[in-house]
């Protein structure tokens, strides 16, 4: 390789420099979950607690209904109804972009439907700013009743995400010789079965890394839950900007615990689809 | 001239040894093969040659200078790889500019030398091809022409024809074997290929578990290896071994091999064997002779007669030993058949049991009696 | 999209080989089939929201104004008004690309750099390898709200500028004041959260390229960059282009973090696209305007896209 | 658009309220005037209001269609309302959901009912400002008709939501849109210490020539936050706001002060006269004085930050005084917050302030709810004047005093939580109130005007620039909303000026 493997003085510099950077967000964030509210913005600022509380967290899990008033306390409703929502609505969107996503890429990659129009037109639809889609979905959901309901964002997030869906599972099914689907066939399975007993299960790798990585961009999106949602649903990221008290201001405390709990699946999740993720990422281009 | 001197040349990697005290040198204008199976460590000697491996310890010298330290493109070597590394991004002409751009020459001459070499490799007419639509050994041309415009001075191939198919191969070699008498060229090539080896290589440096184990001309490392390994790596059929037992007599020695003893002289460097030592005999398959079609007992049997064109390969069981033997002449025998044989003389070797090294390499004669 | 479609379908008109070609009758409906659920709903949730708005595009709708079925219809005028008219629009545009530009190129060198890095003997390597990656992994809402409080004026950003600074005393920068300042800032959290993708993609495709050439180029004497510039990095070329045109369609779109953090301000400094989008969209109402906007966004996103891709996209979608 | 009039008889009736109270309530000796006993909260009358909502509630309650109300409410405004939920339960037998939206979301989340029309929420507490955009987008539904039925009595009688409040806060257009929860004008707060300090005023005297009062004119007022910036020592004179959607409000004062209005009678912008060129300078001129964290400070990050107590005054909110006033949130600056109105300008020997109404919350009923007429009983109860005095001094939410007997005749929490002495100085201070932008497309023009002024105050225009470019835009926003319309809602809006302001444009002659 052109580059020596020895680790010189300049690198490590730079190896603890981007740790710092990669990582000090993220430890402020975890460390500001354990503060008391008199350090969440204190002067000069507080990097890891004196007195560590988990009251930032039972303000998340826990009603403080009738509990005496402190920052942490001022939080109306507990995390849980939009932990559900998220995990509802994720895992349900996830498995609809997936299945619907798979159908399609088999239908493109095996048998040329469409043409290449067809991924293009697919992808573009990714290029859309939510922010202005969002209106029309306001007025066609409110036609059909699908505002506020789980089914409503499980349908908008699938469709959002089919675009990532089709092309990176595509880019699985591309890489698998056709002639295994063939042999299966020769053996006088027939082409559903085909498909469901060889190229599904041969791809399943990619399949799980996929999905994560949907999973992934469904708990985080923002826009559409804040919009399309009004009083039954709520979602992590909804419910983190609700995160506010007349007297103490943004709960800053309380915030870090829910990103907490929300963040950490989902950092444990890339740990475990990293080379996967690139394959996916890439649509095909890494092979490894 | 010595162009080439590798003196004590070790590598180890942690407790793993790849290469261990390996000593060559390689003369002007010489073609040398560097032959081994795969994990013997020639690729590791070939990358501390070049430079892309540092040595653990020992000195590589070019022209008697040292190369320790001195960075890969520097050293005056041309590598040329086994996948060809061509630059697939850029055509014939810019492959072959490569190396002189780097060398920050002029426009003009690199254009005149580019010609010159494509000239000399047959690339004159596809100079500005995109390299990622040719074939094998266009690619090989490629690659080789890329080196060679750098003016090496020592070029090492890297089994430069593995990669191409069979007829390709024979073509390459004779183009190589070409090239380099046209440019008298230091090579030093490196293969697990002996066919290669044999018949391009002046000298053949034959590597066995990071040891260099016999370097010598090829007709003495072919005939009169200095190690069973040698012996058993090279030729096809490889050469024939026989385990025995020294017997002391009166004219050198002679080892017993069971279902019969044969007369082994002395070395000239006066090496005397103790009488009842174990040792390996191992002997090529051409240097056997059938005699003929005897009945007697203890002759040797036939078990298979192949024919191979211009040559026949008979594979004999003599006691409990299968032998094969390779003749030029047509073979009157039928399987079955009994016979008796002749090494012939001087073509004999003698390998310690234990160790396989060669004991004494000795004209040797006798007529086995069957 | 259109251009590349009619150019490659004679290339394709010869069917590859294969069992599923040899039969032409073969496969049936089942590729209809299979691409019905994808259609059905991408219809219900893309195609119809966007001719809906296409229309609303078309119309003087807000809501302050009566409701969508009583707009009138005033054909382009809105496009007209925010082309020739609307500099606010324009700038945002504008800002938006110098955002993605600058933001690109700054994750595409890190991630560059420390994929290089990793090509070293690092230690722990594969714990090193997680942790560089987990920015990526944080929901872009808690990444709005983590660096707004890492940009506050006492915050500990300006706290360590204090300790490097010599005199030791807080410079206090106030990140959100100033227009170069809290443009930096939003760019730092975009960089953070997206240089790991970077890093990911551009190491694996380090890995990925074939290790010979490289040497060869180094037994021609190259030094390390051009060796970069001439064999590793046409090699790269695909997987750069990818990741810049999955990043690009994203950036584009940034929202969340700049929402949370800078709000577009001050002034406009930071008011991306879909910040001004925002703004007439869900403050002012002004929901035709905005749908017009939107649509002259996914035009030129579209347009961009494709040809970003144009090099590579017969690789991609294995046309040879 | 212009929605159609409810039956005359309703009409009339309201204008008959107004003819009544008409002349005291626009009359400039507002205080004197309206002088109420505080026997007021001893009489059974303080509880008619609640008690004709609790009744109309009960009888409607059982034929509802529906059995929880639900209200939409800005995060962190809760406070208010959970304790009196349980209450209003028993006594209706109806229950209420409350569903919180980011308070800086409100607005927009009741627009996008407005577009979406579930229903979902019945009522909506929402920011004064929007009062406009909420009944023209058909959000806010007409109550006229239960005003009349249920007599809220919002403006008249001893319990009434003072003018102009009960103008702005309550009607739009001329009709009932809304039930004004949450007076929210600014004053000037000071370190009572500080100005008490015999050292200060002395220096104060030798540099100045005059005693460290509370100041009149904004030339009083700038000598003050000079003479209190002492950056070596940390300490700085005001907290004024400059961060970007609050500095409008702050040019407003210094501006209205000059006896301005925004828009003259044909609504052509008056930003960009000398006066709001002037104010603007003024604004900017005061930097100095001013510790950093005021350029990016909101409402909350302001309050936290004076609580430290480095700062010598700010403006703001009467939440402000009240939270900053409680040892339990505030030890530093608690007890030695010093209230006074906000400094005016002398004109023509006449001193004008003005008093912005920043923000105020309303309740809204929503057009599409299916029980509107439950949940506008359950927001006259909650802002009735006896349950409102005991749920405005609840922490955790954002009302303030709003009706006549909370500033007359405070209940203990009341005073305990806002002191007597506030509680006269906020009363005196009523009749130099100015509103926000209470007119149709209320965040354009905000937005127009706060994003000028930020880019002056940055040093990005001159002064006279931002002005000149927020009078182009806000002709522009005018212009396309349908001059008209907006000239007539204008008109209207420009009547509850203070009535030296009003004065000064004849708008007593505008028609």
């Amino acid at each position: 390789m052109f580059v020596s493997k020895k680790m010189t003085w300049w690198a490590w510099v730079a190896l603890a420099l981007a740790l710092f950077f990669a990582v000090f967000p993220i430890f402020w964030i975890v460390s500001t979950a354990f503060k008391p509210s008199t350090e969440w913005v204190a002067i000069p600022p507080v990097w890891i607690s004196g007195q560590p509380t988990l009251d930032n967290f039972s303000a998340v899990f826990i009603s403080q209904a009738g509990a005496a008033e402190t920052a942490a306390t001022a939080v109306s409703e507990t995390g849980w109804r939009a932990i559900f929502g998220s995990i509802i609505i994720s895992i349900c969107a996830t498995a609809l972009s997936i299945s619907v996503g798979l159908a399609a890429s088999l239908a493109i990659s095996r048998y040329r439907f469409g043409g290449n129009s067809t991924p293009l037109m697919i992808l573009s639809g990714r290029m859309f700013p939510p922010i202005a889609i969002a209106i029309p979905f306001l007025v066609m959901f409110n036609s059909i009743g699908l505002i506020d309901t789980y089914l409503g964002l499980i349908l908008c997030y699938a469709a959002f995400t089919l675009p990532f869906s089709v092309w990176m599972i595509k880019s699985f099914i591309d890489d698998l010789p056709q002639e295994i689907e063939e042999a299966a066939m020769l053996d006088g399975l027939s082409r559903v079965q085909a498909h469901i007993r060889f190229t599904i299960p041969l791809i399943r790798g990619g399949l799980i890394s996929t999905s994560l990585f949907i999973f992934i961009l469904n708990w985080s999106e923002f826009l559409f839950g804040l919009v399309l949602t009004a009083k039954d649903v709520v979602t992590i990221p909804v419910q983190l900007s609700k995160y506010f008290a007349a007297t103490a201001g943004q709960l800053y405390g309380v915030q870090a615990a829910l990103a907490v709990v929300a963040v950490l699946p989902l950092v444990v999740i890339g740990y475990f689809i990293q080379t996967h993720l690139v394959r996916g990422l890439t649509f095909g281009a890494v092979k490894r | 001239m010595t162009k080439l001197q590798i003196k004590d040349l070790r590598k180890t990697y942690g407790a793993f040894t790849a290469v261990e005290g390996l000593d060559l040198s390689i003369e002007q204008g010489e073609t040398v093969a560097l032959l081994g199976p795969s994990g013997c460590g020639k690729s590791t000697t070939l990358n501390m040659i070049v430079g892309l491996t540092d040595p653990s310890s020992g000195d590589i010298r070019i022209d008697g200078r040292s190369m320790l330290g001195v960075p890969p493109g520097k050293r005056g070597i041309g590598l040329v790889f086994q996948d060809y590394a061509v630059f697939g991004n850029m055509t014939v002409r810019e492959n072959l500019s490569f190396g002189l751009k780097v060398r920050r020459m002029t426009k003009r001459d690199i254009a005149k030398e580019v010609e010159k070499t494509a000239d000399l490799m047959g690339l004159s007419n596809s100079l500005d091809s995109p390299t990622s639509v040719m074939g094998g050994s266009q690619l090989q041309r490629v690659a080789l022409g890329r080196t060679l415009v750098t003016n090496p001075s020592i070029l090492l191939l890297d089994e430069p024809l593995s990669n191409l198919e069979a007829a390709m191969r024979n073509e390459m070699r004779q183009e190589l074997r070409r090239i380099q008498k046209q440019t008298g060229q230091t090579v030093i090539y490196v293969t697990h290929d002996q066919i290669e080896a044999l018949s391009l290589a002046h000298r053949i440096a034959v590597m066995d578990r990071g040891r260099l184990v016999h370097y010598g001309d090829t007709h003495e490392v072919y005939h009169f290896p200095k190690e069973t390994f040698v012996g058993g790596f090279l030729g096809d059929p490889p050469m024939n071994f026989l385990p025995g037992t020294v017997q002391a007599s009166q004219t050198g020695h002679r080892v017993d091999i069971g279902c019969a003893t044969i007369d082994v002289e002395a070395t000239p460097l006066g090496l005397s064997l103790q009488s009842g030592s174990k040792v390996t005999l191992g002997v090529r398959p051409e240097s056997i002779d059938l005699l003929d079609v005897g009945a007697t007992d203890l002759g040797a049997e036939i078990l298979l007669i192949e024919q191979l064109g211009a040559d026949t390969i008979v594979t004999l069981l003599l006691g409990t030993h299968e032998l094969k033997l390779r003749s030029t002449q047509n073979v009157s025998h039928h399987i079955g058949d009994r016979c008796s044989l002749c090494f012939h003389p001087g073509m004999v070797s003698l390998f310690d049991a234990e160790t396989g090294v060669k004991l004494m390499a000795s004209p040797v004669s006798k007529e086995i009696a069957a | 999209m259109t251009e590349t479609t009619t150019q490659e379908v004679p290339e394709m008109a010869p069917p590859p080989s294969g069992l599923f070609r040899r039969d032409p009758n073969d496969p049936g409906t089942l590729p209809l089939l299979l691409i019905i659920p994808s259609q059905v709903l991408l219809m219900g949730m893309m195609v119809f929201p966007f001719l809906l708005e296409l229309w609303i595009s078309l119309t003087n709708w807000q809501p302050t104004f009566g409701s969508l079925w009583e707009a009138e219809f005033i054909s382009y005028f809105n496009y007209e008004e925010l082309i020739l008219y609307e500099p606010r629009f324009l700038q945002a545009l504008g800002r938006t690309l110098l955002f993605a530009v600058i933001c690109l190129s700054l994750e595409f060198l890190l991630g560059l750099g420390l994929a290089i890095l990793f090509l070293k003997a690092i230690p722990a390597r594969k714990l090193l390898f997680s942790l560089l990656l987990s920015p990526m992994m944080i929901m872009p809402v808690v990444v709005g709200y983590t660096w707004f409080m890492l940009f506050q004026t006492n915050g500990p950003i300006n706290q360590i500028i204090g300790w490097i600074s010599l005199q030791g005393d807080l410079p206090q920068v106030e990140w959100f004041r100033h227009d170069a300042t809290a443009f930096a800032s939003i760019v730092v959290a975009e960089v953070w959260h997206w240089t790991p993708l970077f890093f990911l993609v551009l190491l694996s495709g380090l890995n990925a390229v074939p290790q010979n050439p490289i040497r060869a180029a180094v037994m021609l004497g190259a030094g390390p960059l051009r060796i970069f510039w001439s064999v590793v990095l046409p090699n790269l070329l695909p997987v750069i282009i990818i990741a810049f045109v999955i990043r690009s369609m994203e950036i584009l779109k940034i929202f969340d973090e700049i929402f949370l953090m800078t709000r577009g301000g001050p002034g406009t400094a930071t008011e991306m696209v879909s910040q001004y989008l925002y703004k007439l969209a869900f403050q002012d109402f002004r929901l035709a305007y905005a749908a017009a906007a939107a649509f002259i966004v996914l035009v030129l996103t579209v347009i961009g896209v494709n040809l970003m891709l144009r090099p590579i996209t017969r690789q991609i979608l294995r046309e040879e | 658009m212009h929605n159609p009039k409810q039956p005359t008889n309703i009409d009339q009736s309201r204008r008959s309220f107004l003819k009544g109270t008409a002349a005291a309530l626009t009359g400039t000796a507002l205080p004197g005037v309206l002088y109420v006993d505080a026997a007021i909260a001893n009489t059974d009358a303080i509880h008619h209001i609640a008690n004709r909502a609790v009744k109309g509630a009960s009888a409607l309650a059982p034929s509802a269609g529906k059995k929880t109300i639900s209200i939409l409410i800005p995060g962190g405004s809760g406070g208010n309302l959970t304790p009196f939920l349980e209450e209003w339960k028993t006594l209706t037998g109806l229950a209420v959901d409350l569903i919180e939206v980011p308070n800086t979301e409100l607005y927009s989340k009741a627009m996008q009912e407005a577009v979406a029309k579930t229903g979902q929420y019945d009522l909506i507490i929402g920011p004064v400002f929007a009062l406009p955009d909420f009944t023209e987008a058909g959000l806010a539904k007409d109550l006229d008709l239960y005003v009349e039925r249920y007599q809220p009595e919002l403006d008249h009688g001893a319990y009434r939501i003072p003018y102009p409040f009960s103008e702005f806060g309550c009607k739009y257009d001329g009709g009932y849109r809304a039930l004004y929860a949450d007076a929210d004008n600014w004053a000037l707060y000071m370190r009572k210490d500080w100005m008490e300090d015999p050292a200060e005023q002395a220096a104060f005297r030798a540099k100045y020539g005059r005693d460290l009062t509370a100041p009149d004119t904004w030339e009083d007022y700038d000598q003050l936050i000079e003479f209190f910036t002492r950056p070596e020592e940390g300490r700085y004179g005001s907290l004024e706001y400059r961060a970007p959607f609050y500095t409008k409000w702050q040019w407003m004062q210094r501006f209205c002060s000059k006896g301005m209005l925004y828009f003259d009678k044909d609504m052509n912008p008056l930003c960009n006269s000398p006066e709001g060129i002037a104010a603007l300078e003024e604004l900017i001129a005061s930097e100095a004085y001013l510790p950093k964290e005021a350029f990016t400070n909101g409402w909350s990050e302001n309050y936290n930050q004076y609580g430290i107590g480095n700062v010598f005054s700010t403006f703001s909110w009467p939440s402000f005084f009240r939270y900053n006033n409680d040892p339990a949130i505030s030890e530093a600056v608690a007890g030695n917050l010093l209230s006074a109105p906000v400094p005016g300008t002398r004109i023509d020997g006449e001193l004008i302030r003005a008093s912005v109404n920043a923000f105020g919350w309303l309740y809204v009923v929503n057009e599409h709810s299916a029980i509107p007429e439950l949940a506008y009983l359950f927001a006259q109860w909650h802002t009735a004047p006896d349950v409102s005095d005991r749920a405005i001094p609840m922490n955790g939410g954002y009302f303030d005093p709003t009706r006549t007997n909370h500033f007359k005749a405070p209940g203990a929490a009341m005073k305990e939580k806002y002191t007597q002495a506030w509680l006269h100085a906020a009363w005196d201070q009523i009749g130099d109130v100015i509103p926000d932008f209470v007119i149709r497309g209320t965040f354009e023009y905000s937005e127009a005007l706060d994003r000028n002024c930020v880019e002056a105050v940055l040093g990005k225009k001159s002064a006279e620039e931002a002005m000149n470019d927020a009078a182009k835009e806000m002709a522009r926003i005018t212009r396309r909303m349908g001059k008209e319309r907006q000239i007539q809602s204008w008109n209207s809006l420009a009547r509850t000026f203070p009535e030296k302001i009003k004065a000064r444009h004849g708008v007593h002659t505008w028609t």
